[in-house]
């Protein structure tokens, strides 16, 4: 038994009693969070008040921790929710289940569901911790939402964009084949990517990584 | 007095609680319980030393060996069970002996005599109809450092009583040496090699080619 | 059978019969050739052009779905050329393909979805913009189409021509404007529209009872069987969180080279479903006090009350005083429970027969559903298997189009078939013109064709020319009965391959029957020693007041008894009615404790289908909300509640299959005493015109009256009359009208004027709780009645069922 | 005025505020382990209870009180409830003869007896029984590894810790407390039996089981060891138990090795002696905390290996020394 390495240890314990303390006084000061902190959920609108949600289930089947429960419905000229044909009658997350991982935003089409900054929502129940659309959904006079996070080459916030961006983008920076997290790859373990000239091109994956 | 009453009488009941209590750890919490008795039993005759070392020797060490035992060997199970003919088989020679050791006991306290002279120490209190009581417990107290000190017990230990505290000693080395080699088994050896054996690194098949 | 010959596909030699198509060749090596119109039912049509494969020596890319092997082909289906044909094909199919795969009801079991993962570009190449069909066109009361999606592969039109033979759908315009439309911009009203649906590759065809409600990852399959009709088809049922979303057809474990007009399933099947969440389902066990005033019950109490009362009525008024109706809508166990609940009260009055038929199980005459297939004539008596058969029906199109089979209806009413056949018609009595041509046939005359010559002599002609006859018929009438099996037992002589098939009028019938749910037969088709009385005796058992206590499962009679005048006196009669139902019934509302049920989908079990197959039912929903249990757990109760020794439920599931093994029913005949009934008057009541109760499929008083969802396809009441009938009463298509006789009316029917109902006859729907048929009958035959003008015309007559000659 | 006073009264209310003292002491104990522990991690500890937290000891013993008591339906309901009381009733009972400081009539104690440091041992060897029996009472695998693991620790450091305190009697010639005090007045034990000091330190820790010997508890390992089933007030008895041990065991150090109350101008001054005791307690009790907030917890068979094969040799050898000096020097 080493008794010099245990007084070495006591001698570090004791010094860290006199140095500056970490911690914040939380509920009174608060931190700044990271720029892409995932919290809690958010249904968006479009400008005009309809909902960007068509109720069609990706993110329920991309949510790995099986959080989110999606009940889609028409939409019928009386009873428009959003552009388009069908919304979603249901839509629940049960914030207690939810990990935060974000997917179910990457999975959005339309990037309806985006993650907010914001993380306290503790409550006394597990019911009330069950968010449906009343409480996710941005109501109509708070403006459209927080916008979704940043990925990689700066994406789109709306799917009616998709065409003109993808048309000003040059492929080499490796947007399109990440696109919302689909990586084409072939058999060599290299990214098939086709050019708007039609040729191929032929990468290395660490490449894609660029353009953060 | 009153204190002796609630001492003897907390001493009897628990050793009562002792060989009546179904589960093991029952009887060892009745038997902890008299052991203290016992100890305060001995403090009000100002042996405080018998007391301290009644209690650190038989509370503090034997019988915690005894509950750490049943502890390990499985816990709460009670006695095994004796049959129908329980009555025939244990209770018959269990009254006959105990009969048996309340006669030569009674004989011996009536008997035996003290060192100082008079009557066996307990023999005044526990029979109705001889000495006063009082006068019993007036011969006890020994002041500080009289009676009971532990000057007098080492003075007794060293002196008077050397050959068979030596000896006493003697016989618990050798029982200790005993239980050692037996709950070891075999050769120091051979169990060093047993204990190693599962956990040693796998021999290296091949060698490395780099 | 076709020579054998070897072809090389990628590389591996393969023996396939000559003539095969190289898709299915290719197949047997495990290669898949990506196809969107093909399917294996269907005749190949080559329309999309996604199966490119080389043909060694042949300079251009062929089709796999349009091309047949010879010997010594070597065909590529994996190489450069194969793929570049393919990229090629997807990118042109995207072209105009809308981005909506996120909304769309086949995404995620979308070919197109597949395909353009597997052979297509990231992006467009396409500086243009998309061309915008439209979306959402209503194509009918089941399908909505979205033409943008569409990729024209025509699996829709092809299987409303090859298979229904109904040609509803049909392609328009041209070129880049090429549509899906249906004939005439009628709406597309087919008894199988929702197949459809599940042909098309993409999700151009939406069926708006399923429309946005799940995603194919949410919903469970569940092989189970459909109890609707007695054709029992094998089909999944899709349930989200227990609930069921949709039922579709047995793609996966019906063989997909079996027969080509099999295996599908029709639209009651597929969009009746909505009923298991419907708010009029029963949800506690109730007990009717007063007139109207119904009380709810606890379990415990509701099983002791009707324990209790039935043990009295047996124990005061003799065991006779007790009797059951029902077994055709139940689960062969619970059939099985029943009578062994009944009989155990020491009554042998029980019955499943509600339409006064005389079986369902045709014995030693039957014929096999696969016998259709080569059959050269098929005769259908009394029945309408269009209405209540009606995936059997696909196949019994399939023999006459495809194989050239004739088909012969014997009736009142023509069926609405969309295929030639020759009707005879027989007012009432289709017993004597088969047994005139029966014998005519026997005695081996030579009939020459002239005109004006009686119809026996051109059914015997037919009868003499026909090497294998299949006679359809709907188990009615014990005349009939003898010259079915006169008529199948004289061909059979002649060598000649003849058989009946029996359409039921319950789905479980012949289930029931061969549990014993019948006066005279015990589990097993064994003779009852001591006959009770059947639905007709019980019926008029009660309306004299000897009925004391009457147990109704899963049955109607006050709707579907076709004597409706007797039905109505005796349910008044009786003085403690139990049913276990779903719905308040019309025969619920008489009733004075019931029960709530399980449906089919929220029980397990098994059921005889109309060809003899025992199929099993599996759980693929559960009730939401209220406490329904399956009928077999009510007979359990019960049965414990009265001290009868039940048998436990592995006991159970052996006996009812024991019952109902094939063998058993092989010495049955159709004239066997069981089933004798007394002769009957065929035409009954006062009036200027026979009215016939007409069959539709999508009538009924349970599931289809009370499922929201299926009230548009409901048929409205309707009075069909011949177009010269209606000229002869100066009525119009669209009229409102009323039916009287002495016994009572029926109001509210529409007219449409159709050819299905001869001149001097009125054909009014029956089982329509609206407007039931039998209000106007005493007797089982057709009865005669007047009919009244109530308003002139009406612009939303429904006219379906009006189109089919 | 205070010798008016009948004995059993006297002795009550010397009891009774003796009592309120150590269960503040133990609070704030508490409150100082957790303060200083969030001090030695970089973090403030509790502080939002009253001024610096003051008041979170207060919080806690709500909290505790109104816990909900459960007893597990495999426990042996009549030992389950016994056991902590027993831990309780030993802690508190050493204190009867701990003295504090030195007056005029004599030792500020409770009781001044004559085999006062046997009285220590005698009572805290009794402690281990509310462990041991807490564990098996509870009827379930977790608390039944931690108290057997308790009971043969405790018997195993006992062993050393009672020869590194003979040592000390031997030097000081007697068993009473304040006796021994009394005999540094020349020289703390601390200087001629350094070697005794050093495995009392260390067998003290080990019998209080705490870090690095917490192996009863062992969160990482056995949940919560012996009281894995107690909760609320019971708990909370286990928990008063554990740190009135640790602050009996300084206490005792400060008296056989440190001079207990004695210090610059100490004598004739009692109030400050007893401020000299408590603060050479509180250095103790420091180190404890200090000890937690360093060492890991050593394996099992490691912690028995050194009890044995290391402490109780050497406080051999010690004893042996001392004995041989004893007896030829006095």
């Amino acid at each position: 038994m080493n008794i010099i390495a245990i007084f070495k240890g006591l001698a570090t314990t004791f010094g860290y009693m006199f140095r500056r303390k970490a911690t914040i006084d939380y509920p009174f000061v608060k931190r700044a969070h990271a720029s892409r902190f995932h919290g809690l959920h958010e249904l968006r609108r479009y400008e005009d008040g309809m909902e960007r949600c068509i109720g069609c289930e990706l993110c329920q089947i991309a949510c790995p921790a099986n959080a989110i429960t999606v009940i889609g419905a028409e939409n019928t000229p009386e009873d428009r929710h959003s552009p388009g044909e069908r919304y979603a009658f249901r839509y629940e997350i049960d914030e207690l289940r939810c990990i935060f991982c974000g997917m179910c935003e990457e999975a959005c089409p339309t990037d309806a569901i985006t993650l907010t900054p914001r993380f306290e929502m503790a409550n006394y129940t597990r019911n009330s911790l069950i968010y449906d659309k009343s409480k996710l959904l941005v109501p109509a006079e708070y403006g459209v939402g927080e916008a979704p996070h940043e990925r990689p080459g700066g994406l789109p916030a709306d799917l009616g964009e998709v065409a003109r961006i993808k048309s000003t983008m040059e492929p080499e920076r490796g947007y399109l084949a990440t696109w919302r997290g689909i990586d084409i790859l072939t058999s060599e373990g290299k990214t098939y990517m086709p050019t708007p000239a039609g040729g191929e091109l032929v990468r290395e994956p660490e490449k894609l990584k660029g353009g953060e | 007095m009153a204190v002796f009453v609630i001492l003897a009488v907390a001493l009897i009941a628990s050793a009562v609680g002792v060989i009546s209590a179904k589960n093991p750890v029952h009887s060892v919490v009745a038997l902890l319980t008299n052991f203290a008795a016992l100890a305060v039993l001995y403090l009000t005759l100002s042996g405080e030393f018998l007391a301290m070392i009644q209690m650190i020797v038989y509370s503090g060490a034997i019988l915690i060996l005894f509950v750490f035992v049943i502890a390990l060997l499985g816990a709460g199970t009670s006695v095994g069970d004796l049959g129908p003919n329980r009555l025939a088989k244990v209770m018959t020679p269990a009254v006959i002996v105990g009969a048996l050791a309340l006669v030569v006991l009674g004989y011996a306290l009536l008997h035996a005599q003290n060192p100082s002279g008079g009557g066996m120490l307990g023999a005044a209190t526990i029979l109705p109809g001889s000495q006063s009581q009082i006068a019993a417990v007036t011969i006890m107290p020994g002041a500080d450092g009289a009676f009971g000190s532990i000057a007098d017990f080492g003075r007794a230990l060293f002196t008077t009583y050397l050959l068979p505290f030596e000896l006493t000693a003697f016989v618990l080395l050798i029982a200790v040496i005993g239980v050692v080699v037996l709950a070891g088994g075999g050769a120091p050896e051979r169990r060093k090699a047993a204990i190693r054996e599962p956990i040693a690194k796998p021999k290296r098949r091949m060698e490395p080619t780099r | 059978m076709a020579k054998i010959v070897t072809v090389t596909i990628d590389g591996v030699k393969v023996e396939a019969p000559e003539g095969e198509l190289m898709i299915e060749t290719a197949k047997r090596i495990g290669h898949h050739v990506p196809n969107f119109c093909y399917y294996p039912k269907l005749e190949p049509a080559g329309l999309c052009r996604m199966c490119l494969i080389r043909i060694e020596g042949q300079p251009k890319l062929q089709l796999g779905c349009n091309t047949r092997i010879t010997d010594g082909m070597a065909i590529d289906t994996i190489s450069d050329a194969v793929e570049t044909g393919r990229r090629a094909q997807v990118e042109f199919l995207l072209l105009n393909h809308p981005l909506d795969c996120p909304v769309c009801d086949k995404g995620g079991e979308c070919v197109l979805q597949d395909y353009a993962m597997a052979y297509g570009d990231v992006a467009s190449r396409s500086g243009m913009p998309k061309m915008n069909k439209p979306k959402a066109v209503d194509l009918g009361p089941t399908i909505v189409l979205d033409e943008q999606r569409c990729v024209l592969c025509q699996r829709c039109v092809r299987f409303d021509n090859e298979i229904t033979w109904e040609r509803n759908l049909v392609t328009a315009a041209r070129g880049v404007y090429t549509i899906i439309a249906t004939e005439g911009d009628e709406p597309y009203d087919s008894y199988f529209s929702g197949n459809t649906v599940e042909l098309c590759p993409v999700g151009a065809l939406t069926s708006k009872t399923y429309r946005f409600k799940a995603r194919p990852w949410d919903v469970k399959p569940t092989l189970t069987t459909c109890t609707q009709c007695p054709v029992g088809c094998s089909m999944f049922a899709d349930s989200r969180f227990d609930v069921l979303q949709r039922t579709r057809y047995d793609h996966e474990t019906a063989d997909p080279h079996g027969d080509p007009a099999g295996d599908w399933i029709c639209d009651r099947g597929r969009y009746n479903l909505s009923y298991h969440t419907d708010e009029r389902r029963l949800s506690m066990p109730m007990v009717r006090s007063g007139e109207d005033q119904w009380v709810d019950l606890a379990w415990s109490d509701a099983v002791d009350l009707v324990a209790k009362t039935l043990q009295d009525a047996a124990e005061h008024f003799g065991p006779q005083s007790v009797g059951a109706i029902g077994g055709g809508r139940l689960t062969n166990e619970e059939s099985y429970l029943l009578q062994h609940l009944v009989r155990g009260l020491g009554s042998p009055n029980l019955d499943y027969r509600l339409h006064d038929e005389l079986m369902t199980t045709p014995g030693r005459l039957a014929a096999r559903v696969h016998d259709l297939d080569d059959a050269s004539l098929i005769i259908e008596v009394g029945t309408n298997s269009v209405e209540l058969a009606p995936v059997f029906d696909l196949r019994v199109r399939y023999a006459v189009q495809r194989r050239g089979a004739t088909l012969v209806h014997l009736g009142d009413v023509k069926p609405n078939w969309p295929i030639h056949f020759r009707h005879f018609p027989t007012g009432g009595d289709a017993a004597s013109l088969l047994q005139e041509a029966t014998e005519n046939v026997r005695r081996g005359e030579d009939l020459p064709k002239r005109a004006g010559e009686p119809p026996t002599h051109a059914l015997a002609r037919l009868l003499r020319g026909a090497e294998r006859v299949v006679v359809i018929w709907d188990g009615r009438g014990t005349a009939e009965a003898a010259a079915i099996e006169r008529l199948v037992e004289t061909l059979r002589d002649a060598d000649k391959g003849a058989g009946v098939v029996i359409v039921g009028y319950a789905a479980n019938a012949r289930g029931a029957e061969a549990m014993g749910m019948h006066p005279a037969l015990l589990p097993g088709y064994r003779p009852a020693p001591q006959a009770g009385l059947d639905t007709e005796g019980m019926l008029r058992a009660a309306a004299r007041g000897a009925l004391k206590a009457l147990l109704i499962c899963g049955a109607n009679p006050l709707l579907a008894y076709p004597n409706g005048a007797l039905v109505r006196a005796a349910i008044e009669r009786v003085p403690f009615i139990v049913t276990t139902e779903l719905f308040m019934t019309q025969t619920a509302v008489k009733s004075h404790v019931v029960l709530p049920v399980k449906s089919s989908f929220e029980k397990a079990g098994s059921t005889v289908t109309m060809d003899g197959e025992v199929k099993k039912l599996a759980v693929s929903a559960t009730p939401q909300g209220g406490e329904p249990l399956t009928d077999r757990e009510i007979l359990f109760m019960l049965g414990d509640a009265m001290g009868i020794a039940m048998p436990n439920e592995a006991e159970l599931e052996d006996l009812a299959a024991a019952a109902a093994a094939p063998e058993l029913q092989q010495p049955l005949r159709l004239t066997a005493s069981a089933f004798v009934r007394p002769a009957r008057q065929s035409v009954s009541g006062e009036g200027d015109l026979t009215v016939h109760a007409v069959p539709r499929l999508y009538a009924g008083g349970g599931t289809s009256a009370h499922d929201i969802e299926f009230e548009p396809l409901r048929p409205h009441p309707s009075a069909y009359l011949h177009p010269d009938e209606a000229a002869r009463l100066e009525l119009e298509d669209g009229d409102v009208v009323s039916l009287r006789n002495a016994l009572g009316s029926i109001d509210g029917l529409t007219v449409a004027t159709t050819k299905m109902v001869a001149v001097g006859s009125i054909g009014v729907i029956a089982e329509l709780p609206e407007a039931p048929a039998n209000v106007l009958a005493d007797s089982f035959g057709a009865v005669r009645a007047n009919v009244a003008l109530v308003r002139k015309g009406r612009q939303t007559a429904n006219l379906a069922g009006a189109h089919g000659e | 005025m205070i010798e008016a006073l009948p004995l059993w009264l006297l002795v009550a209310i010397k009891s009774l505020v003796l009592l309120i003292i150590v269960i503040t002491l133990f609070a704030y104990t508490m409150l100082a382990e957790r303060k200083v522990l969030a001090y030695m991690q970089l973090r403030v500890g509790p502080n939002k209870v009253g001024p610096w937290g003051l008041l979170q000891p207060a919080a806690d013993a709500l909290k505790m009180i109104f816990k909900e008591d459960l007893t597990p339906s495999s426990a042996d309901p009549l030992i389950y409830r016994l056991a902590p009381f027993i831990a309780v009733f030993t802690a508190l009972l050493a204190y009867a003869v701990i003295p504090f400081s030195q007056g005029e009539h004599g030792p500020w104690s409770i009781a001044n007896v004559n085999a006062g440091i046997l009285f220590v041992f005698a009572i805290t060897s009794m402690g281990v029984y509310g462990i041991s029996l807490a564990g098996w009472a509870s009827g379930s695998k977790y608390p039944l590894l931690g108290s057997v693991r308790a009971t043969a620790q405790m018997i195993s450091y006992e062993l050393a810790m009672t020869m590194s305190v003979i040592g000390v009697i031997l030097q000081a010639s007697t068993t009473s407390l304040s006796g021994i005090v009394e005999a540094q007045s020349r020289m703390w034990f601390i200087v001629p039996q350094f070697l005794g000091f050093l495995i009392y330190i260390i067998t003290a820790v080990a019998e209080t089981n705490r870090v690095p010997f917490d192996l009863v508890e062992a969160e990482s390992e056995l949940v919560a060891g012996f009281h894995t089933e107690y909760s609320g007030l019971r708990f909370g008895l286990f928990f008063i138990a554990e740190y009135i041990n640790m602050i009996t065991v300084s206490c005792l150090a400060t008296l056989l090795f440190l001079g207990g109350w004695s210090g610059p101008g100490s004598s004739g001054h009692p109030l400050l002696g007893l401020l000299y005791f408590v603060i050479k307690v509180f250095a103790f009790l420091f180190f404890y905390i200090w000890l937690r907030g360093t060492l890991p917890r050593l394996r099992y068979d490691r912690l028995m290996a050194f009890g044995w094969k290391v402490l109780l040799p050497l406080a051999t050898l010690n004893l042996l020394v001392t004995a041989i000096v004893v007896a030829l020097w006095y």
